[in-house]
């Protein structure tokens, strides 16, 4: 098992090396010079080249990315031209909202796609499943800002049910915490969970079928050894990859969900970064998100091991 | 032996002797009936965005600023927007721009994705660990803040916003064709052809592409809802298509504030782009099914 | 089993329009709302007020009574802003045209300006020109102390002044001071600036950053850009970039009277929708209302409250009348401004909140020339036409930009339309924000630029900026004539009343000249709960003074 | 491989009261694309104490399906019984729900299958499976139910038992994993072991052995066997009374040994004459044709367009399976007249 994981690791460094290159070099080629923004309207020409050699950005791009990547590495990702903050601590202070966020939308889409995939799956052709299949069809099919309006405005605003807007910290409350998040989870997991869902039920049409579940069956086994362990077990693989593929999907959606429901995650200052021109954010946070997902990628591709024994030894 | 109609669900495929592939798709094509609502969908939505000026009740662009916000009525069916501009004629001649854009997004998709994935899945060695790398690292960059950062450095346009999302989608294609190269280059078949001195690129052609076909065809049919989605995204930021002409995400964009009191104005953009996006997905997965493996008879 | 799936589907489509039904949009359309990056005057966003909402219903907080507070201070008020901006807390360095409402807490000016217009005494306590207008002295507070205990004199007024006068870069605050050629300190409490040319609007300039005073010893501080170190009512306690500033009361204030609660919580909300939302589910106190996208009614329906002021704001076409020499005519400008619907534009994109303005000066404003009434230039798509062909300009195409805002992009259509209507053809291109500067200001490769200039303390300030030869929004360098003399003139007159008869005069030649082509004045509206009282607005569009703002219960 | 029937040289003489499992006109549909296809029609048979039945038939003749409707292993869709009786022990397990039916199976009749790299669960040990099945019918503990599944390794003779119990299913040959699966089968000591194509799989040698196997724990354990098979060597092998299958019936049914000596239904004889192993001297003479897919079945008896005894007759209406003598029948109207050539001992 190390030994796979060992070998998924040394794969890992040149792509993230990929990964920062196309972030640092992608976003820097973005027009609207960020020397204009800080020397202001009555600058003259060459007050903005100065503004703009003290900034670094008359450098060769290579030396730019260099110290960008040398300084990255050290977990220091530059600071916004404007504020002059450090990203890494506007980062850093964002970071634990996010992760809620993402955490609860998560959960939720887990917690409704798995279970709603394997009835369907379990019971293929029968009118439970042909409802979950149009639900998740549909659910996929909606755009994530769409529903996240109706239920800031439905459910916030009008029933008042929860927040409309706004974030509480876990530390201070854990309960309004919970409250705050639950509106924008549900947004970001109707599609999350539509995903999973149908992947589950793939994945599970798929090992019914497989002669160890006749065998299962064929002794006797009560429908919850055989649908919970032996079908549900070697269904897996294909769902976990999925579930990797969402938290990436997930973290680009939430940008839209944040902005809509001011939570002041690392997705809404995003947007800002994204209007002020602030690259340096825009780059520490591609890069940091980067190296998110490919870790989530290595988890996924190590637990393979966990369900497929025969990977395990490999 | 009485044939019954049968229920759709899970029905054993069943290989008829002497039917060609094509007549065997159209056989299990012609049962799926929601794939088949879906195709009819989409063939009417197409209809309308090619006809649309013999179709639309009045011209998308023009104002009448004292019919603002009209609400539905004989004169405006689904009402007016802020400009007084008549929503119904700016959603059909909005499906233009969002197939038209999914179509240049899945187009873009297509020519960087299939090719390389077949050469990566067929070829291996060198280029395929590069390009499952390149891929790898693309989609390790969430979807809407490469688009972003695309439009950002191509300029605000809707061909621009297409050629981003196409970047943004090549990878998955890439994916699928490499893994039905991979699969199908295990075959014997391959072998036997090789064997018999046939070159590389005319099994390439001959056979490895008619078995990638089938996977391709559903991840197409998906990639085009990705497409309407990403666009209607983009353009809500308002990095798409250019006024005075609107998509349905253009639509949806301008009139997210008025939701409340003119909820026509969302909705009818919010539904059309449901509505075509499901289409789509209904549509890959009816392919899916008549694609897919046939069992032979037990 | 024959109809089988054909039923479901179409039940399922019938549910599924109920669902969407429900759909809503995404958050705002306008999610940049402003964030207006750099300095262009790419306005909040908001349209304000309308003009009869002249009067202010807040109290002025002037001299030292701070009007009729109620009782002593407490509890915590938070407060939505849609904007910020690059170093929004350095007052010489901030370019952020909106980032008043994030200083005022915190600095005290020389000067402030009432609900009225009217210029007040604040740190300094009175001042007065030489009789030959070569100097202007200002007689300073004594009981002054800065956050961070530094005492406030005159030789701190001067180190800001000098710093204020070479900031090169930033907020162009050495533009409001190019009439003053040195500052000396000839008394504790006295300080005297030395002028070039006559300056009558300093008073009146010193009420806004180039009259903040910073406390010297924080001059070289580093993060002086998100720490304000002022003599301000609240002090700052603790920076999260884009998110919030937190605050509290600064105990040994000079106003007793200041500020009124014990906390200060400055939020940035981007988002109109969400900043609505916000104030209405009780997240914050009040923010700004984005009246480009909602109307009064819907605040009210909120159960919300609304101050509001006229502004000094104002909608407009600005134009390189280099680069599209048909521009460069007058007449032709004039046509094109008969063509545009003023009172359509108003209703349907403002919610009738934007008053329809052919001069510069919006009503309510001591320039305002009262003699040219909105129909000066009437709306009369037949006339423009007729003028066009005299002028010989019948095929006369240019590109505007604007901030990809769907409220902005809507008017830009609007606009679009209506000049189509004459034969003018106007292609509209949203621009993200941070490019719109560099495109019209600096390289220059814009033609037009359709946007809202949020306005300015002093009427002399705007001039500068848009109608001198050498203004930046002027990339032309269009020569009105005339223009520098009215301008020489307005800096000599030191009463008011003088300064408004040379206004009203270059109103008069603005409104030939239509320069920029104007639509209209929005006022500024903040939607706010019942239980606050007391919001000071000020004269730039949607700013806010929160210093004397109380929060009952 | 001899061709004397083993079941001869057996000890006990079959015991012929009440059958074991009775089986009675059953008849079994798939729903496909081109609507319900009916895939076995009228098959009767019983299987008695301590007997192996074999029932054989080319592929696609339905005796999996049969056995998998004795199991209650028809997936409803796309299968359904239609008509018929399965009795084991006189009890109709058709009427059973699918609660009752999980006690019966594993218990009393157990299955093993034709694959066995497939047919094991490759995501948990041996060990697992077995302790699984053991104390779901009998409610062992997890130690006693270890130490049992230790013991049956032991008897299908997989060696180190103690190891291999811990071991996954890839880390075992495929006699193995046959033998683990058997003992999965016989965990609970069943009253019907039913066999689908056990050995097909197997290499001769490794298949020698589990049939040797089977027949053991077959006298231990007092147990009925169902084989199915296409394989008549095996046959000839293991089984005291065979069922011939084609096309999805019946067509003929009798003890081993006079069937290989004298068939009487002339499928089984051409059968017969396809077994290289049995005749030295003659060319093999293969069955013209196809088996007939059941949607396009021909009229009167089904064997009849490949049959050489046909006469006009046969094509006219489908013949009854009909007694011709002790327990034997065929589905033939000549059977009385022709003198089928058989396979002599």
């Amino acid at each position: 098992m190390l030994r796979l994981a060992a070998r998924r690791l040394l794969k890992v460094v040149p792509l993230l090396l990929l990964v920062s290159v196309i972030a640092f070099g992608l976003l820097s080629m973005v027009p609207g010079d960020p020397a204009v923004q800080i020397a202001g309207e009555f600058a003259t020409e060459e007050q903005i080249a100065e503004v703009r050699s003290d900034l670094g950005l008359d450098r060769p791009w290579i030396v730019q990315y260099g110290d960008w990547l040398g300084n990255a590495i050290q977990g220091d990702l530059g600071t916004s031209p404007f504020s002059g903050v450090s990203v890494s601590t506007q980062i850093w202070q964002r970071l634990p909202t996010t992760l809620s966020l993402l955490g609860w939308a998560l959960a939720l889409s887990v917690l409704i796609g798995i279970p709603a995939g394997t009835i369907a799956g379990w019971r293929q052709g029968s009118v439970v499943d042909r409802v979950l299949t149009m639900g998740t069809s549909v659910g996929v099919a909606i755009p994530v800002f769409v529903s996240a309006l109706v239920l800031a405005l439905v459910v916030g605003l009008k029933l008042s049910w929860l927040p409309a807007t706004g974030y509480v910290g876990f530390s201070e409350s854990p309960v309004d915490w919970a409250r705050h998040l639950f509106l924008p989870a549900v947004a970001l997991a109707l599609t999350g969970a539509a995903e999973i869902a149908r992947q589950t039920r793939a994945g599970i049409i798929q090992v019914k079928n497989e002669d160890y579940v006749r065998t299962a069956k064929a002794s006797g086994l009560m429908t919850r050894q055989v649908l919970g362990r032996h079908t549900l077990k070697n269904a897996m693989i294909p769902v976990v990859t999925v579930v990797g593929l969402q938290i990436s999907r997930l973290f680009g959606l939430s940008v839209l969900v944040e902005q809509i429901f001011n939570i002041p995650g690392i997705g809404s200052r995003l947007v800002t970064a994204v209007f002020e021109n602030d690259v340096p954010y825009i780059q520490g946070t591609v890069l940091l998100v980067g190296i998110a997902i490919v870790a989530v990628n290595v988890a996924v591709d190590v637990s393979y091991g966990y369900f497929n024994p025969r990977v395990r030894a490999a | 032996m009485s044939i019954v109609d049968a229920p759709i669900g899970a029905t054993a495929a069943v290989v008829l002797p002497g039917e060609s592939r094509r007549a065997r798709f159209w056989r299990r094509f012609k049962r799926q009936r929601a794939a088949m609502v879906a195709a009819g969908f989409l063939i009417v939505v197409a209809l309308a965005a090619i006809f649309a000026p013999l179709i639309a009740p009045k011209d998308p662009i023009e104002q009448s600023l004292s019919d603002s916000f009209a609400n539905p009525s004989s004169d405006y069916w689904l009402g007016a927007d802020r400009l007084g501009r008549d929503t119904l004629s700016r959603l059909i001649y909005g499906a233009r721009y969002s197939l038209l854009a999914a179509a240049q997004a899945v187009a873009v998709a297509v020519v960087l994705g299939v090719p390389l994935g077949l050469l990566a899945g067929f070829a291996r060695g060198w280029f395929d660990s590069v390009a499952s790398l390149v891929a790898d690292a693309v989609l390790s960059i969430p979807a809407i803040i490469l688009a972003l950062a695309i439009v950002g450095v191509l300029g605000p346009n809707l061909t621009n916003a297409m050629i981003a999302i196409g970047i943004v989608y090549a990878p998955r294609l890439f994916r699928v064709v490499r893994g039905a190269a991979i699969s199908v280059r295990e075959e014997t078949y391959i072998d036997a052809a090789r064997a018999s001195g046939v070159g590389t690129l005319r099994i390439a052609r001959g056979h490895v592409l008619p078995n990638v076909m089938s996977p391709l065809i559903v991840q197409i049919s998906l990639a085009l809802g990705f497409a309407v989605l990403a666009e209607a995204a983009v353009s809500f930021l308002g990095l798409g298509v250019q006024p005075p002409d609107a998509s349905w995400g253009v639509m949806l964009g301008q009139a997210t504030a008025q939701l409340e009191d003119h909820p026509v104005l969302v909705l009818a953009p919010g539904i059309a782009i449901v509505l075509t996006v499901l289409a789509f997905n209904v549509l890959g997965d009816g392919l899916n099914d008549s694609l897919g493996r046939e069992i032979r008879e037990a | 089993m024959k109809h089988g799936r054909t039923a479901k589907v179409l039940v399922i489509l019938a549910a599924l329009a109920l669902v969407a039904a429900g759909c809503g949009d995404s958050d705002d359309g306008d999610s940049a709302d402003t964030a207006a990056p750099g300095t262009t005057e790419v306005a909040e966003t908001t349209a304000a007020e309308t003009t009869e909402g002249g009067e202010a219903t807040g109290t002025t907080a002037t001299e030292t009574t701070g009007g009729e507070a109620s009782g002593e201070r407490g509890g915590t008020l938070i407060w939505g802003l849609g904007s910020n901006g690059a170093n929004f807390f350095d007052p010489h360095m901030a370019t952020n045209p909106f980032g008043r409402s994030w200083m005022y807490p915190f600095y005290d000016r020389l000067t402030q300006i009432d609900q009225d217009g009217a210029v007040q005494p604040m740190l300094a306590t009175s001042w007065e020109f030489a009789e030959d207008a070569s100097t202007l002295t200002f007689e300073l507070r004594d009981d002054v102390v800065f956050h961070d205990g530094t005492p406030f004199d005159a030789e701190a007024a001067k180190a800001n002044l000098d710093r204020a006068r070479t900031q090169e870069t930033g907020a162009g605050t050495f533009v409001d001071l190019l009439a003053v050629e040195s500052v000396e300190v000839v008394g504790p409490t006295t300080v005297q600036l030395n002028l070039s040319t006559p300056a009558s609007a300093l008073p009146a300039i010193l009420s806004d950053q180039a009259g903040m005073m910073i406390s010297p010893a924080a001059f070289e501080n580093p993060d002086l850009a998100t720490m304000p170190v002022g003599s301000g009512p609240f002090v700052a306690t603790e920076f999260r970039v884009d998110e919030v500033m937190l605050a509290e009361a600064n105990e040994d204030y000079w106003d007793p009277e200041l500020p009124r609660v014990d906390n200060l919580e400055l939020r940035y909300i981007l988002d109109p929708t969400t900043r609505l939302n916000a104030t209405a589910s009780g997240e914050i106190h009040g923010g700004t209302l984005d009246v480009g996208q909602f109307s009064r009614a819907d605040a009210e329906d909120l159960g919300l409250v609304l101050t509001d002021r006229f502004s000094t704001a104002l909608f407009q076409l600005f134009l390189n009348t280099e680069r599209v020499p048909a521009l460069a005519n007058p007449a032709v400008r004039r046509a094109i401004a008969m063509a545009v619907d003023q009172e359509g534009i108003n209703t349907a994109l403002y919610n009738e909140e934007c008053a329809p303005n052919d001069q510069v000066f919006g009503d309510g404003w001591y320039p305002h020339n009262p003699d040219i009434d909105s129909d000066y230039l009437p709306f009369d798509p037949e006339m423009a036409r007729q003028i066009l062909e005299e002028e010989g300009a019948t095929d006369v195409e240019f590109t505007a930009i604007t901030a990809n805002i769907p409220s902005f992009v809507a008017q830009a259509e609007a606009l679009q339309a209506q000049l189509a209507e004459v034969g003018v053809t106007m292609n509209v291109a949203p621009t993200p924000i941070p490019e719109l500067i560099s495109g019209f200001l600096v390289n220059r490769t814009a033609d037009a630029y359709w946007t809202l200039n949020p306005g300015a303390p002093d009427p002399a300030k705007l001039v500068s900026t848009v109608w001198l030869p050498q203004s930046p929004f002027n990339p032309g360098a269009y020569e009105i004539p005339g223009i520098l003399e009215l301008h020489q003139q307005a800096q000599a007159a030191t009463t008011e009343d003088e300064r408004a008869t040379v206004y009203h005069e270059m109103a008069q030649l603005l409104a030939d000249e239509q320069l920029s082509i104007a639509v209209c004045t929005p006022a500024s509206i903040m939607a706010h709960s019942a239980d606050v009282t007391n919001v000071q607005l000020l004269s730039t569009l949607s700013d806010v003074d929160v210093s004397a703002i109380e929060v009952q219960g | 491989m001899g061709s004397t029937t083993r079941s001869a040289a057996r000890s006990g003489r079959p015991d012929i009261t009440t059958p074991v499992l009775q089986v009675d006109d059953l008849a079994v549909e798939f729903v496909t694309e081109v609507g319900w296809l009916n895939v076995i029609d009228g098959v009767s048979f019983d299987v008695r104490e301590r007997e192996t039945l074999g029932l054989i038939g080319e592929s696609g003749c339905g005796k999996s399906v049969t056995a998998q409707a004795v199991m209650g292993l028809i997936a409803t869709p796309p299968g359904r019984v239609t008509r018929g009786s399965i009795r084991l022990d006189g009890r109709e397990l058709l009427d059973l729900d699918e609660h009752e039916m999980r006690d019966v199976r594993g218990r009393q009749v157990a299955m093993v299958f034709q694959e066995p790299m497939t047919s094991i669960n490759p995501a948990f040990t041996v060990g697992q499976q077995i302790t699984e099945i053991l104390r779901r019918h009998l409610g062992l503990s997890r130690r006693a139910a270890r130490e049992r599944a230790i013991d049956l390794l032991a008897r299908v003779g997989i060696p180190a038992p103690s190891q291999r119990v811990d071991d996954y299913p890839h880390q075992l040959s495929g006699g193995m994993r046959q033998r683990a699966l058997i003992a999965m089968a016989l965990s609970c000591e069943p009253r019907l072991l039913i066999a689908d194509e056990p050995t097909t799989a197997l290499d001769v040698t490794v298949q020698a052995q589990v049939l040797e196997l089977l027949a053991g724990l077959q006298d231990e354990l007092g147990m009925s066997v169902l084989l199915v098979t296409h394989d008549l060597g095996v046959v000839a092998e293991t089984c005291d009374r065979v069922v011939v299958m084609y096309a999805g019936e019946v067509v003929e049914t009798s003890e081993a040994t006079p069937l290989f000596a004298h068939p009487k239904h002339p499928y089984t004889a051409a059968l017969l004459e396809c077994l290289p192993g049995l005749r030295v001297d003659e060319a093999l003479r293969p069955i013209p044709g196809l088996v007939p897919p059941r949607y396009s079945l021909p009229p009167g008896c089904l064997f009849h367009p490949r049959c050489r005894y046909a006469v006009e007759a046969c094509a006219a209406e489908r013949p009854p399976l009909s007694e011709t003598g002790v327990g034997r029948c065929v589905r033939c109207i000549r059977a009385e007249e022709l003198e089928l050539p058989g396979v002599g001992s």
